[in-house]
């Protein structure tokens, strides 16, 4: 897993120290503290992880091994508008993978990567349970059902001009 | 309170929140203002009613009309026509996909009449975010009982009578469980809620928590008096926003109403609850990996025995029960072990929720007594194969089940028919497959899952998956031997014999079914090098019949990668080594010209 | 808000909220109560049927009858509004004329009570208003 | 107590403890069951049973799967089939999908000969691996003393439980999952920038070659060709008890006489002794301690309390790394390895009119972390390390090997004088507690004034990873407390900051054991009896000699008169002394 080498500030420090002590820097709620670290910065550089585990009094290798197992922990910046492709098992019946492929053809990225101008990335996953619209593609918090490699385009035009 | 004359019921369960093209809910809530009626008309944002296929969905009631597909701009009709004049949405009432009828209520539709609703039975009816409308409903009355008048021992003991098994996958009696909890002594116990729906597409507990939290949260507390915890932890997916929300929101109404908290009801008894995040690893729905996950490590199962009964959650004794199982149980306490008993097959008690979802025409989360065949789900509850294709197989029980074929069809559905003909109950999901579905990639499909949330701890499952995975792939690729069966059955076997836990010993069993059932498909892969679902890409190549091709280029140009050649008016012709076979040619081709081989 | 102190307290509570819920829960099953459906069209309303509705739906809460009334569309008897449609559990569809609070008092007292037809019956040939369409 | 309980394993009955694992009852009846993750160093009280590896599966009658008997315990009237061919057969297809995973350089790969996992192939009589595939690979790393070549990793874990449970330093863990999980440092970066002491523990217990040391072998066989220079050896304490093991000899056979005949034709110009700058560590430490003890008991508040040892290369970077608010407290005298080097160097290479750069100094070292000491800034003069090379006992071991000479067979000779000199209490330098009652003869004698009778302090002796002990020193009551293993020193250390404990002098050791279980020692393969026979022989070694205090080695006293002057003085301190670093991460950026 690659990581994005970045500087860190006193306030993040700060913020990353108010997230741990809000969840009593108990080692046993480190995924907790995790889920809300990642959610302040996006993602979850090293440089992160290390505070979040001097703060949660865990060695950063432990904390390295806990974001690694998860797939919804990223050490990447997700795009501006992360793509995210339901492979759950209604939606590969239902053609996922052909849209999750046109996805990648269209925006010449691949899963887990973000193009270059920071604005998409796709990621998959698994299930969002709105099975009756398969195959499903969120992109941010909105959902898109019964989407075709057809209706790709379309979806990514939504977002490309926005800023 | 204003006496309300009309109730206005939208489902707020993800699978209608998703297909709204905006806000319903406000939609038909201004144009009630509008119309001066929103102190007779209630707008009222349920949980799932099941049939996600036609979301999103508002009820009416109390004429119980049920309305589909309802999208923001139809608001307007709603309120003017069925709440102002009483004339029922023709346009949005459900139209019966063989008959053409339009239904107008959900008791006379298909989908509908088979289903008996125990851990759904609020879900569509009560407001997830009002404690009130739960307890108006008979909650929280099962607690009053336990601890005012049954007593730990005897709840257990109801428990074991009802015959409740687990309904996360593995069947274990309830009952027994807590017993086994129960008896261990410890000062310190838990009680943990498995809300970690990992199976893709299973999504019954999200259904729940999102449409009846306090069933959950009353069960919790029922269980944690019985078992003498005090202490009770709900392991959600990170994945799932509006349960999260509807729980935290349910958690502190039962705190204010002092139904958590210290010396519930009078009892003397305390009990509250905590939530853990999950963050994306199917395994975690082991309960071992599950407890190594909420103490913040890697969600590595170890090795049973020691039980989480004995050793779980801070080595303490724990119980772990999934959403749907404690779905069950106010309503077992409420109604008697015997009525629970009563219902289902003669090992399997009660209901199962099933998130029916493939090529049905009726997707959705049904909810039927043990012992219901395959085929009334499917064709009857689920209207039958899409587009009028035909019916080829199912699978339940998500990567750890299997994929039954025609055969199994009058089977009836509970833990142990299911396991007999090589498959699982599992979670809960139902996926119907058509004959365009092919067997072997299918799981495929599903082996790739495997690898994908193996944790990795043990041998077997770390790398024997990955290399079933590669068998089938070589397979579908065309470059399959012969050998190459028998290499996946031993793999297999020895996979599910030396896994260390439940992901890997039952890894393996969508490749065991479909070889048990779909063997010849195998071979013919292998052997003939051919996929008669055409959906192996490696194994087919279009062509373009010359008789029937009159040179339109309608082919040539939706071809993305021009590898169609040929002058107008001539026949067409393509190139193999540059085709991608995607198909498109077919597709376009109004002279049934393209043909696969 | 006041914490729930007892079971005794709960109960209390439940019987208290029960109203709030039983709209929806006779609606889920309407077929296990008495329906009464009030035409609510134009017609309907211009003739008072909203306070016929109005007056039904309070005077069997106060009556402790276990009666679902809904709306309706016009039923076609525009000459008689308002009307309404009594079904009694099991039993046929039956529409009254021209009711108002009077006649929708005898009709809740006999024929939703004790099962007794009352006069000013249209006959409809055993049909619902929903096959007449 | 426990009630007994009857198992069958392979139709023969036993009867065992309720609570007894099915491999342990196996074993006592002699019936072998392969294991691979699994490890039991009883003595030290680990026991790593992650149940993953799943080679010791057997057939339990009426279980569905195949049970891992490492971690199964047995049930009355439970009937055990380890070889079955159902059995068998899963073992060798979970051996035959390791191997499919697993580099083919078998032949040059530095575990060759000492590997589990090929020996257990070999068993298994693996010809052929049917699951062949993508194998997962990794970025091979080497620090100053450990090399990972983690395409090599079979993910038993048993680095990890000794990197974070055994010695809490927290620089491995298990990382990402399913076929790409293996255990790293944090970020995947390279061990040295992770927290790593360099103590070897994961090295020790990996059974294949997924970790282990740097060789320097040749390097050493580079400079012993080279006529200009003039090469010296020194050996430390624990390897004397532990090199014999290699040769097929029994653990704790002493073999110091072959060792040096070895290493004197291995070409070595000066075979010495580490155990010689071991009694200078006593006189330095020694005075260090009567220093601080006397200005302590005269009332002076200032004064740090407990002196700790310093002369165990790991435990000085897990404090510079773990505790470096406390980095004042340890004694500033350099490591034996250092003393030596800087002596050589200077003392010695003036003597026989060699000059600094054109001698080359060698260590044979039981660990791993002296290669690191060696290669540390301070320990250099003018970029000239004063140790050129640090070699593990294994190492030794494979240069003996390759230069044909047949161990078995050496005579018994003496190590070179000046720096071969040493006494009873260096010997015991190579196991846990015996640096402090190397220190206590010493201290005890110089403090007092009298003749200390009885040498052997029993109360400082043992295996127990945390032990204390009052001395008495006529009168004054020196409290003295000992912990081997760092998750052991983690303890002591937090007790002291807590104020829970108070001791005046500590002594601490990395490894558990000490030296003598070391990350440069043979192979114990599971087996820490073979640590208690080496601690045997070293006492043994001890109670041999003539001298058995270090202040009455002539040699070290002719030092200290012809050219230091007198311990913890201004030579003394810049040869012999140290300083200390605060390398905690931080990533703060103003």
């Amino acid at each position: 897993m690659s990581s994005v080498k970045v500087e860190l500030h006193q306030k993040d420090v700060d913020k990353i120290k108010a997230i741990a002590k809000e969840h009593h820097n108990e080692p046993e709620e480190l995924i907790n503290v995790l889920h809300a670290t990642q959610e302040f910065f996006g993602y979850l550089p090293a440089e992160v992880q290390e505070i979040v585990g001097e703060e949660m009094n865990v060695s950063a290798a432990k904390v390295f091994g806990v974001v690694t197992f998860y797939s919804f922990f990223t050490m990447t910046p997700m795009g501006r508008y992360p793509i995210s492709i339901c492979t759950g098992t209604a939606c590969y019946v239902r053609g996922a993978e052909t849209v999750l492929d046109e996805f990648k053809r269209q925006l010449n990225v691949e899963v887990g990567v973000t193009t270059e101008d920071g604005k998409f990335s796709i990621n998959c996953l698994r299930c969002v349970g709105a099975c009756g619209l398969a195959p499903v593609v969120m992109v941010g918090d909105k959902t898109y059902g019964r989407v075709s490699p057809d209706g790709v385009k379309d979806i990514i035009d939504e977002y490309k001009d926005a800023e | 309170m204003a006496k309300h004359k009309m109730n206005l019921m939208v489902c707020g369960g993800t699978g209608c929140y998703a297909s709204a093209k905006g806000d319903l809910v406000k939609a038909l809530s201004e144009e009630l203002e509008a119309n001066d009626l929103s102190g007779e008309v209630q707008v009222i944002t349920t949980g799932c009613f099941g049939f996600c296929e036609k979301g999103p969905i508002v009820k009416v009631l109390p004429d119980n009309t049920f309305y589909v597909e309802v999208q923001p701009e139809d608001a307007e009709q709603i309120v003017k026509e069925h709440v102002i004049k009483g004339r029922k949405v023709e346009k949005l009432l459900y139209k019966h996909p063989h008959t053409k009828e339009r239904i107008s209520d959900s008791v006379h539709m298909d989908f509908y009449k088979k289903q008996i609703r125990i851990a759904l039975r609020n879900c569509g009816i009560v407001d997830p975010e009002s404690i009130d409308d739960y307890i108006a409903r008979e909650g929280y009355q099962a607690l009053g009982t336990v601890l005012g008048e049954l007593g730990p021992q005897k709840t257990i003991d109801i428990m074991k009578e009802s015959g409740l098994r687990g309904r996360g996958g593995g069947g274990f009696p309830a009952g027994l469980k807590w017993q086994f909890a129960k008896n261990n002594p410890s000062d310190e116990k838990y009680v943990v809620c498995n809300a970690d729906e990992g199976d893709p597409g299973a999504f019954m507990d999200r259904s729940i928590l999102e449409g009846d939290p306090h069933t959950v949260i009353e069960a919790m507390i029922i269980n944690g008096y019985a078992i003498h915890a005090n202490e009770g932890l709900v392991y959600i997916r990170a994945e799932y926003p509006l349960a999260i929300k509807r729980l935290k929101i349910a958690l502190n109404q039962a705190r204010e109403y002092g139904l958590l908290g210290k010396d519930i009801l009078g009892s003397g008894f305390d009990f509250d609850i905590q939530i853990r995040y999950g963050a994306g690893a199917f395994v975690c729905g082991e309960e071992t990996a599950l407890i190594q996950s909420m103490e913040g490590e890697r969600g590595e199962p170890t090795v049973k025995p020691p039980f989480p009964a004995e050793s779980g959650y801070r080595g303490k004794p724990t119980n772990v029960n999934n959403v749907e199982t404690y779905a069950n149980i106010p309503v077992i306490i409420n109604k008697g072990a015997s009525w629970f008993a009563s219902i289902g097959s003669k090992n399997s008690k009660g209901t199962k929720v099933f998130a029916l979802a493939g090529k049905v025409n009726n997707v959705g989360l049904i909810e039927v007594p043990m012992g219901t065949t395959l085929r009334e789900v499917i064709f009857e509850i689920g209207g039958g194969i899409k587009d009028g294709k035909k019916f080829k197989a199912v699978q339940t029980g998500g990567p750890s089940g299997g994929c039954l074929t025609h055969k199994h069809l009058d089977t009836p559905i509970d833990y142990d028919n299911l396991i007999k003909v090589g498959s699982m109950m599992g979670s809960g999901g139902m996926i119907v497959m058509d004959e365009d579905d092919c067997m072997v990639s299918v799981s495929k499909f599903y082996l790739d899952f495997t690898v994908e949330e193996s944790c990795g701890k043990c041998s077997p499952c770390r790398i024997g998956n990955k290399r079933l995975y590669e068998i089938l792939e070589r397979i579908t690729d065309g470059k399959g031997k012969k050998e190459d069966l028998d290499k996946l059955r031993n793999l297999s076997t020895v996979i599910k014999e030396a896994s260390l836990c439940g992901l890997g010993q039952t890894s393996p069993n969508p490749v065991m079914s479909t070889m048990d059932n779909f063997y010849e498909e195998y071979e013919q892969h292998v052997t003939d090098k051919k996929c008669a679902a055409g959906s192996c890409k490696s194994l087919m190549s279009y062509h373009i019949i010359a008789e029937n091709c009159v040179g339109c280029t309608a082919c040539a140009r939706k071809c993305p990668v021009n590898c169609i050649t040929g002058e107008k008016k001539q026949v067409h012709e393509i190139k193999q080594d540059l085709c991608i076979k995607c198909g498109n040619c077919m597709e376009v081709c109004k002279f049934n010209a393209v043909t696969i081989i | 808000m006041t914490k729930i102190k007892s079971l005794e307290d709960l109960k209390k509570m439940q019987a208290g909220l029960r109203k709030q819920i039983e709209l929806r829960e006779k609606g889920e099953n309407p077929d296990a109560h008495t329906q009464i459906r009030v035409a609510m069209a134009t017609c309907g309303i211009a003739s008072g049927s909203k306070e016929v509705m109005d007056y039904l739906m309070e005077e069997s809460e106060k009556r402790n009858l276990d009666v679902v009334v809904t709306q309706a569309g016009c039923m076609g008897y525009c000459h008689s509004e308002p009307t309404i449609e009594v079904t009694l559990p099991g039993e046929e569809p039956l529409t009254y004329g021209n009711v108002d609070k009077k006649k929708a008092d005898e009709i809740l007292e006999k024929h939703v009570k004790l099962g007794q037809l009352v006069d000013g019956i249209i006959p409809v040939t055993h049909k619902t208003i929903e096959e007449k369409k | 107590m426990q009630e007994k309980i009857k198992v069958t394993i392979n139709k023969k009955p036993i009867e065992v403890e309720q609570g007894t694992t099915i491999y342990k009852a196996a074993k006592e009846l002699n019936i072998h069951i392969p294991v691979l993750c699994y490890m039991n160093l009883k003595d030290m009280g680990i026991e790593h049973n992650p149940g993953g590896c799943r080679m010791c599966i057997v057939e339990v009658e009426g279980a569905r799967n195949l049970p891992p008997s490492c971690v199964t315990k047995c049930t009355d009237g439970m009937e055990i089939r380890t070889n079955t061919p159902r059995v068998l057969n899963a073992r060798k297809t979970v051996m035959e999908l390791i191997l499919s995973d697993h580099p083919f350089d078998c032949l040059i790969c530095a575990k060759s000969g000492t590997c589990d996992l090929q020996k257990m192939a070999q068993d298994l009589g693996i010809r052929e691996i049917p699951y062949q595939g993508e194998q997962s690979t990794y970025r091979e790393d080497t620090s100053p003393a450990i090399i990972r070549e983690i395409d090599k990793c079979i993910n038993c874990r048993r680095c990890e439980t000794m990197c974070n449970d055994i010695q809490t330093v927290g620089a491995l863990s298990g990382i990402y999952r399913g076929f790409e999980a293996v255990v790293a440092p944090a970020f995947e970066q390279n061990l040295e920038h992770s927290p790593c002491t360099y103590c070897g523990q994961c090295v020790a217990v990996c059974p294949t070659g997924a970790l282990t040391e740097v060789d320097q072998t040749n390097s050493v066989l580079g400079a012993l060709a080279d006529p200009r220079k003039t090469v010296v050896v020194q050996t430390a304490p624990a390897v004397r008890a532990a090199l014999g093991e290699e040769f097929g000899m029994k653990a704790g056979t002493l073999v110091t006489g072959k060792m040096t005949s070895a290493l004197r034709e291995l070409g070595f110009d000066y075979v010495f002794d580490t155990d010689f700058a071991a009694d200078l560590t006593i006189m330095e430490e020694g005075t260090e301690l009567l220093d601080r003890l006397g200005k302590h008991l005269k009332g002076d508040k200032d004064v740090k309390l407990p002196i700790l040892t310093s002369c165990c290369p790991g435990w000085v970077s897990f404090f510079e790394h773990h505790f470096p608010e406390m980095k004042d407290i340890p004694s500033t005298a350099r490591s034996p390895q250092q003393m030596f080097g800087a002596i050589a160097k200077n003392y010695f290479a003036e003597k026989i009119k060699v000059k600094r750069e054109d001698m080359v100094v060698v260590s044979v070292m039981p660990c791993v972390a002296k290669k690191y000491e060696r290669s540390r800034k301070e320990f250099s003069v003018n970029g000239d390390p004063d140790v050129n090379y640090s070699i593990t006992t294994r190492e030794l071991a494979h240069l003996i090997k390759q230069a044909n000479i047949d161990f078995h067979t050496l005579d018994d000779q003496d190590f070179d004088q000046p720096l071969g000199e040493s006494t009873g209490a260096s010997v015991i330098f190579g196991t846990t507690g015996g640096v402090i009652e190397a220190a206590t003869r010493t201290a005890y004698e110089l403090h007092t004034g009298k003749k200390l009778d009885k040498v052997d302090f029993k109360q400082l002796r043992g295996m127990e990873g945390i032990r204390e002990a009052t001395v008495d020193m006529d009168g004054t009551q020196v409290r003295i407390g000992i912990a081997h293993g760092l998750g052991h020193a983690r303890q002591l250390l937090e007790d002291i900051k807590k104020g829970k404990s108070q001791f005046h002098a500590i002594e601490i050791m990395a490894c558990p054991g000490g030296c003598i279980g070391g990350g440069g020692q043979p192979l114990h393969h599971g087996n820490s009896q073979i640590l208690i026979d080496r601690q045997k022989a070293l006492y043994k070694e001890d109670a041999g000699k003539a001298i058995r205090k270090s202040h009455e080695n002539p040699f070290i006293q002719t030092l200290y008169k012809e050219y230091l002057g007198e311990p913890c003085g201004e030579r003394s301190h810049e040869l012999l002394h140290t300083h200390y670093f605060d390398r905690k991460k931080r990533w703060i950026k103003k």
